[in-house]
């Protein structure tokens, strides 16, 4: 950024730093961030920018190691002199990149930060750029089982979660529900990132016979165990994934055999929010397919700092910065994914719907007010 | 100090290396240990040493027992050896090789400069005694085999044993030199130390020993000074050849 | 004893590492410089077993994951002021060495190498599995020993306290090079059996001297996680840090008090340079690998052993090894020193 | 107290598991205890001939069974060359310490190159068959593990042989024990050493695509695979084949029941915990073969 | 040097079978270790190099049995120069090494070790042949067979490894210390062996430090000191002078031998 002084009418870009897992564990969703970003900086700039000026990205791979990750931050802010920063993928980069932020002054909106543990670091500048945090992901389906008639409910659920704060988050913010009303934990399995060998977990998954399954997976993870349960033939009535289903890869790596997996998500192409209509054509002009929750997710941090950015009328490093983050914390943002608010830790204030794969394409069942095709329940045969 | 052993057995697999030896070897004596090949001679002095375990019987140095202490321990308490297949520290010179030798006690000791003066004037003496001084700053591992057994040989004896036991200390050294050993060992034994060695050069064995044992499998069959040896039935059958 | 010119290197080395911070032109260049003096550190602590005994470890990531767990735990369980932690961390991990020695060091070669790696992979699974103390895959946080500090001050102050563990870890290191205990190590490093025969309790001194590895590389951890305030396990009990700490030791010299650090100029400053060229691909990864087989086939003794050896070279023609003498000669010579006696 | 329709399960699942575990550990037994070389990279080229077979499947349509035409004698090949270009220039007196290094090199550059080939993302391969199974006795088979096994068998019984009765078979070993003598007594050592490597490589070939049949590939997979192949081939017995493949489907097993009570993180620490129990109380392995202590 | 002629001939002495022109070598970069060393052996004769440790013996052998490369000089085998060839090359000329220390294949059996021995035979009845030879040579290596060959005393692998080397009959047997670390049966053994290879026309190069035991086994003797011949002549002649034997012989003359003769 320039200094103070300087008169405010620049022409310089504004440069905004981003660091991304483009390598290593978390490449994929990195790379749906990624081109989240680019959509809006091209949208933007297409529009004739921010203030005037021209929005410039920088991104850094972090090679998914929050060593680098925060190495990177350190660049963007200390070396190259970002105007902007926003946040990288996954919980698990986040909270390092976000103290880097934090120690220096920065305003930090982010993509993909939903575990609770986020917004329990005391961090002031952060913002969790979706409607809600992951033990939330599948409220509307704990309401909609619970009003479920006693004898028509699953008795029974099998829980196996991957050993990471997001995808347990959404599997135990369910199970939470579920216990308390009474529904009876059979099986709660917890498995390293780098598992790729789920036989004995669908074993005993499949010798408990539960009703329903809930897997809290990222997205491979989801598939693997899929396809180990579908060799020893276990057939639950409910199947729901907090990662995998909503992939586009998803229905061939199972064989096809969708029908009736659920998914909760935060974003759906077709909702009704009146940016998300330019997003998605601009989107599928630019990269040839519809976006996604993680091109989403990464719009709309880009839309939150551009709400702030122009409401307060700078970008820059320094005070500029606190101005923004005061901005932030007092209004609500207009996003693709609907309006956003956010508490003093920076978590959002919304919830999440829950997707069903139905009629081979996955659609919106719950909440009521916004489904796009019924629930179907029991799930078919996978 | 008398090194003792009693009823020493050891097996490996199905051969039984050794099979009862019951030996002493007295204080202040050039004793030596002969035997055919595979008699056992090179896995008594591993046992007795303590590189290998015994499978039984006991080993006593100077009315001690140190059947089960580790080898260190007993190189400490006196008992210095060479290997048969003589080992050196092959990327040291030959003076590290023989400071290596040199025990330090305690922490302060421990840390005590590796050069000190008089060690290494110690060192370079055992490095002229036996006539490889011109060597000091070569590494080991450049040598030749047979100024590598010189080399080995005065590094056991910088640590001051006072009993040696020498695995084939004529192996692969020239004869001109074996004399110089010859007398080495002889001197050595008027100061005080005592001596095992194990020998197939039965010039060397006759013309130095003040005793002899005679291993044939695993166990001795014949002990005497070398005068009798030279002519028991028994050793000229097994060993001698006749 | 040190000579002149060993003198004004050191002198001209401990300036140029003090006046870092002074020159570096951005907070950022200077927490690089600390992420470097990090592995000078690390490199230097590996360098007490790997240099001196040749045992070649590929887990000393872990020791250092040990002393910043350790350490964060003592902050955020007990209570204990951050720079205490470190120190009874340090001391707890150098106590849970003697242990993790007494069966690791039983082996030798190639079997400890796997030893070490199964180091860390156990212990990756106990932190990422026990998560009610460890935070499991969530990571722990280490709150920050200077609240107060802004983020490039920091930096300094940490800078400074690498700076002086990297001191204490190189003078501890040449202490034990000349003396007879350093001796004792080499002479385990060449033939153990032999050094045991010699009357070198060589178990204990690996054990000695795998603990004081152990203590300084805790020290080293410790100090990164309370500077760097995140801890993850996947990253933490990492085979490729301990592997890098190998490659730097190696590339500068195991032998050489100075080559572990300059190995991790070398390296820090590769990885980072590789990172800004191949940003985006997994090329990064290539480039070390390459960097590593060059090392290995063509430098094996080290870089700063090359450097010697190459102006010895030069100052000198080419000497034979072994001093010339017949047998006649040195057959006189002894008679003269004997008459001389 | 789980089932003992579960139980039974676990037992078949565990010694499916075993098997493959034995033939990817079959190359290390080879090089490692047989020509004291370690190589780490050995299960990064089990990675790297996965990834082929994925993608022979994913580009070509054919089944993955048949990328094993190119990949092994392509291994071999590699195998070939690595020994004869890299390993065998490394002096001898530090070859187990430097044939680490090198190999760890090479399994960064296999990593680095598999990354920026195929990037990070996860990859499975899969079959029209990928979900079938058979029911034995109340248990399931997949047709997947089953296809893997039977690989794994065939493989290390040809090698075990090829080792111990054949010509080829001696002259490695020699080779391998002392290569002067060996050379005067005839033998081509080089070639010797560089087919021994090619050997070995050619099981990870194998191995590769037996992995690839049913389970996710990433590039960064090899280093999970390091410890408990490593651990493997300590328990058998450096060297020893025969009991490389015992400890492997062993161990498999353990670790197949002990998912029931302890999950699955927890469940892995028996190869270590059993790579100690070896070290500590059978240096030489509990089936045979030579003491770890030394190497 | 020129070799004088030997005290029996079995063949016409004008050519060598195995023979050494003028042969400068050394280790890696440092300073040469033979220089300018000639020897030459006449089928049916026993040539004994003697000298201190460190003379250069063992790299004599080493250069002729191919494994070192000299840097200058050649190496004539069956009067056909062979410089510079590898190992493999010089046994298929018929040369045979044994190497001073242990070199046995310690993790293989003493079977596959002899059997090793014959590994160029393409002639399997042959190989069967000399391997029932040899086992009748060395009883050791009979009793043996099948233990692995790591395990046996020092004496008894010596013996394997000679009894490695004679499976293929080779034409130019050379010798590194082959008496060392053995008891005074097997030594005998060793001596007479060399005899009889001598008399079956093969020739031999010797290298011994049992000096008066190899020397008087030997047609020709030869001393190497500092990479070159100091002196060579008949064995007998070398036995007799007391300047040698003082320098390189050892002190006394062998008087008393305690191991007799067969
Ligand atoms: N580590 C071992 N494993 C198995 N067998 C062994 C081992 N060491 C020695 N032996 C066997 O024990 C017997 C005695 O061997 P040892 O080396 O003690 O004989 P030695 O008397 O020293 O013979 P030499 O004079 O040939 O050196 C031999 O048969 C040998 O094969
Ligand atoms: N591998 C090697 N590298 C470097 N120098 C060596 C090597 N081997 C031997 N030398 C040197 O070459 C010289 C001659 O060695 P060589 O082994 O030929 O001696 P030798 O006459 O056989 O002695 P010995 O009777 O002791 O066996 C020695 O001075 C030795 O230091
Ligand atoms: C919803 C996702 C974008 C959240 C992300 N996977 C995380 O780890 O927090
Ligand atoms: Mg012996
Ligand atoms: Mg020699």
């Amino acid at each position: 950024g320039d200094g103070d002084g300087g008169s405010t009418a620049t022409d310089d870009p504004i440069l905004v730093g981003i660091s991304l897992p483009l390598t290593g564990d978390f490449s994929e969703p990195g790379k749906g961030v990624q081109q989240g970003y680019e959509a809006w900086a091209k949208i933007t700039n297409d529009k004739g920018g921010l203030l005037g000026r021209q929005i410039q990205l920088k991104i850094l791979d972090d090679q998914s190691n929050a060593d680098r990750v925060v190495a990177d931050y350190e660049q963007l802010i200390g070396s190259d002199e970002a105007d902007l920063v926003v946040g990288p993928f996954s919980t698990r980069l986040v909270v390092p990149a976000a103290r880097v932020a934090e120690e220096y002054g920065m305003l930090f909106v982010e993509p993909a930060g939903a575990a609770k543990e986020v917004f329990s670091q005391g961090f002031k500048n952060l913002f969790y750029a979706a409607p809600a945090v992951a033990n939330d992901h599948y409220n509307h389906l704990a309401e909609y089982l619970l009003a479920l008639p006693a004898d028509k409910r699953p008795k029974t659920v099998a829980y196996a979660a991957m050993d990471d704060p997001f995808a347990q988050g959404t599997a135990y913010g369910l199970k939470d529900k579920l216990e308390a009303a009474g529904i009876k934990t059979v099986v709660n399995e917890v498995y390293p990132p780098n598992t790729t060998d789920f036989s004995s977990i669908a074993a005993k998954i499949a010798s408990s016979k539960a009703d329903m399954l809930v897997g809290g997976s990222q997205y491979q993870d989801g598939v693997n165990l899929i396809v180990a349960l579908q060799q020893l033939n276990y057939q639950p009535k409910l199947a729901a994934f907090s990662g995998a289903p909503t992939n586009p890869e998803f229905a061939k790596a199972i064989g096809n055999k969708t029908e009736g997996v659920l998914s909760p998500t935060g974003y759906s192409p077709d909702a009704p929010y009146p940016s998300n209509k330019e997003f998605v054509e601009k989107f599928t002009a630019q990269f040839g397919k519809a976006p996604d929750e993680d091109q989403a997710n990464a719009y709309t941090t880009g839309q939150v700092v551009a709400a702030a950015v122009t409401a307060v009328g700078c970008a820059e490093q320094g005070d500029c910065q606190k101005k923004l983050v005061d901005w932030v914390h007092g209004n609500k943002v207009e996003t693709v994914v609907g309006p956003l608010s956010w508490d003093q830790t920076g978590k959002p204030q919304g919830a999440h719907m829950i997707q069903q794969w139905v009629g081979g394409r996955i659609r919106i069942v719950l909440p009521e007010a916004v489904k796009e095709a019924e629930f179907v329940y029991p799930k078919p045969a996978w | 100090m008398s090194l003792a052993t009693v009823d020493l057995r050891k097996a490996f697999g199905g051969v039984v290396a050794l099979d009862g030896a019951t030996v002493t070897f007295r204080e202040g004596r050039i004793n030596a240990l002969i035997g055919p090949n595979g008699s056992g001679k090179t896995t008594y002095f591993n046992c007795v040493t303590g590189m290998i375990r015994a499978d039984s019987g006991t080993v006593t140095y100077g009315g001690t027992d140190i059947t089960r202490k580790a080898p260190h321990a007993i190189a400490r308490a006196g008992v210095g050896r060479t290997f048969q297949l003589c080992r050196v520290f092959p990327r040291m010179t030959a003076l590290d090789n023989v400071l290596a030798a040199v025990r330090p006690g305690g922490v302060s000791g421990g840390l005590r400069g590796a050069r000190h003066r008089a060690e290494v004037d110690r060192a370079r003496g055992w490095l002229t005694r036996l006539g490889i001084e011109h060597l000091i700053d070569i590494e080991a591992r450049n040598m030749s085999w047979g100024q590598q057994k010189l080399l080995e040989l005065a590094g056991v004896l910088m640590g001051e044993p006072a009993t040696v036991l020498l695995d084939e200390p004529a192996g692969g050294v020239n004869p001109a030199l074996l004399d110089r050993i010859g007398t080495l060992v002889r001197d050595l034994n008027a100061e005080g130390r005592t001596f095992v060695i194990v020998e197939h050069n039965m010039d060397l064995v006759m013309s130095i020993s003040d005793h002899i044992v005679v291993f044939d499998r695993g166990r001795p069959i014949a002990e005497g000074p070398p005068s009798l040896i030279r002519t028991d039935e028994r050793v000229l059958g097994a060993y001698l050849g006749s | 004893m040190l000579s002149v010119s060993r003198a004004v290197g050191l002198v001209v080395l401990a300036a140029a590492v003090l006046s870092f911070p002074g020159l570096a032109p951005n907070p950022y260049i200077l927490s690089a410089g600390i992420v470097v003096l990090n592995y000078a550190v690390l490199a230097t602590s590996w360098n007490f077993v790997g240099g001196f005994t040749g045992y070649i470890s590929l887990g000393h990531g872990a020791l250092a994951g040990l002393g910043g767990y350790g350490t964060a735990l003592l902050v955020t369980k007990a209570g204990l002021p951050s720079f205490v932690a470190l120190a009874v961390a340090a001391l707890a991990v150098a106590a849970l060495a003697v242990p993790i020695g007494l069966a690791a060091l039983r082996v030798r070669g190639a079997s400890f190498v796997i030893v070490s790696i199964a180091l860390v992979l156990i212990l990756l699974l106990v932190f990422q599995s026990w998560s009610s103390v460890t935070g499991g895959s969530r990571g722990l946080v280490v709150p920050r020993p200077f609240p107060d500090l802004l983020r490039p001050e920091h930096h300094r102050v940490f800078y400074y306290l690498f700076a002086g563990l990297l001191a204490l870890a190189l003078l501890a290191w040449w202490v034990i090079d000349r003396s007879r205990f350093g001796l004792g190590l080499k002479a385990i490093r060449e033939d153990e059996d032999k050094a045991e025969a010699l009357g070198t309790p060589t178990f204990t001194y690996k054990l000695i001297v795998f603990v004081v590895s152990a203590g300084f590389t805790a020290l080293a951890g410790g100090l990164y996680a309370l500077w760097f305030g995140d801890l993850d396990p996947v990253f933490q009990f990492s085979i490729l840090t301990g592997s890098y700490l190998v490659l730097m030791a190696l590339l500068g010299g195991v032998r050489n008090l100075f080559g572990p650090l300059a190995g991790a100029l070398i390296v820090g400053t590769a990885l980072e340079y590789f990172k800004g060229q191949f940003g985006n691909t997994p090329l990064h990864l290539v480039a070390t690998g390459v960097l590593l087989g060059l090392v290995v086939m063509f430098m094996p003794d080290g870089v700063l052993p090359a450097i010697t050896g190459l102006w010895q070279r030069l100052r000198k023609s080419p000497q034979s090894s072994i001093r010339e003498v017949s047998a006649a000669d040195l057959q006189t010579e002894r008679q003269r020193a004997e008459v001389a006696k | 107290m789980p089932s003992g329709a579960l139980l039974f399960q676990s037992v078949i699942l565990g010694l499916l598991l075993g098997g493959l575990y034995a033939l990817l550990a079959a190359g290390l037994t080879l090089y490692f205890g047989i020509m004291r070389v370690v190589m780490i990279a050995h299960s990064a080229f089990l990675i790297l001939a996965a990834y082929l077979a994925w993608w022979t499947h994913t580009r070509l349509g054919i089944d993955p069974l048949l990328s094993m035409i190119v990949t092994v004698p392509l291994f071999f090949g590699a195998g070939v060359l690595l020994q004869r270009g890299l390993l065998s220039r490394l002096r001898a007196i530090t070859l187990t310490m430097m044939s680490v290094l090198l190999t760890f090199a090479v399994a960064l550059i296999i990593e680095g190159l598999l990354g920026y080939a195929f990037t990070g993302t996860q990859r499975r391969i899969q079959l029209g068959y990928g979900s079938a199974g058979l029911q034995v006795f109340g248990a399931r088979i997949a047709v997947v593990k089953l296809i893997a096994f039977g690989l794994a068998v065939l493989a290390l019984a040809a090698l075990y042989l090829l080792m111990k009765k054949t010509t080829f078979g001696w002259a490695l070993r020699a080779t391998i024990q002392h290569r002067d003598a060996a050379r005067l007594v005839g033998i081509d050592t080089e070639r010797v050493a560089g087919y021994g490597f090619g050997l070995g490589l050619a099981t990870a070939a194998i191995g590769g695509t037996a992995l690839s049949l049913d389970t996710t590939i990433y590039p960064s997979l090899h280093w999970h695979w390091i410890g408990p192949l490593m651990a493997i081939i300590v328990v058998g017995g450096l060297g020893s084949v025969p009991g490389a493949a015992a400890a492997a489907v062993l161990l498999g097993l353990i670790q197949s029941l002990l998912q029931i009570p302890l999950g699955t993180t927890w469940a892995q620490t028996i190869f270590y915990l059993a790579l100690f129990a070896t070290l500590a109380f059978r240096p030489q392995g509990f089936f045979g073969g030579r003491l770890a202590q030394r190497f | 040097m020129a070799a004088e002629s030997p005290r029996r001939k079995t063949q016409a002495n004008s050519q060598s079978e195995i023979e050494l022109v003028d042969v400068q070598a050394g280790y890696g970069r440092a300073a040469p270790v033979l220089r300018g060393f000639s020897v030459a052996v006449p089928a049916g004769s026993v040539v004994c190099l003697v000298g201190p440790n460190g003379a250069g013996k063992s790299t004599v052998l080493k250069v002729a049995s191919g494994l070192l490369k000299p840097r200058s000089g050649r190496i004539l085998v069956g009067g056909k120069d062979v410089t510079g060839t590898g190992p493999q090359r010089m046994l298929a000329a018929g040369v045979a090494l044994v190497l001073q220390g242990h070199s046995v294949f310690r993790e293989m059996t003493v079977e596959e070790n002899v059997l090793l021995g014959g590994y160029t035979l393409k002639d399997k009845a042959k190989a069967a042949d000399r391997a029932a030879f040899v086992k009748d040579l060395f009883p050791v290596v009979a009793e043996r067979w099948g233990s692995l060959a790591g395990l046996l005393s020092g004496g008894q692998q010596k013996q394997v490894e000679f009894a490695r080397s004679l499976m293929v009959d080779p034409k130019v047997v050379l010798l590194d210390e082959p008496s060392m670390g053995l008891d005074p049966k097997a030594t005998s053994t060793i001596f007479e062996q060399v005899a009889r290879m001598r008399d079956a026309g093969t020739a031999v190069l010797l290298v011994e430090q049992n000096a008066r035991r190899a020397l008087e086994t030997a047609d020709i003797g030869c001393v190497l000191d500092l990479g070159r011949v100091h002196i060579s002549g008949p064995a007998a002649q070398l036995l007799a002078d007391p300047q040698l034997g003082e320098l390189y012989l050892g002190g006394r003359p062998a008087e008393p031998k305690v191991t007799p003769k067969s």
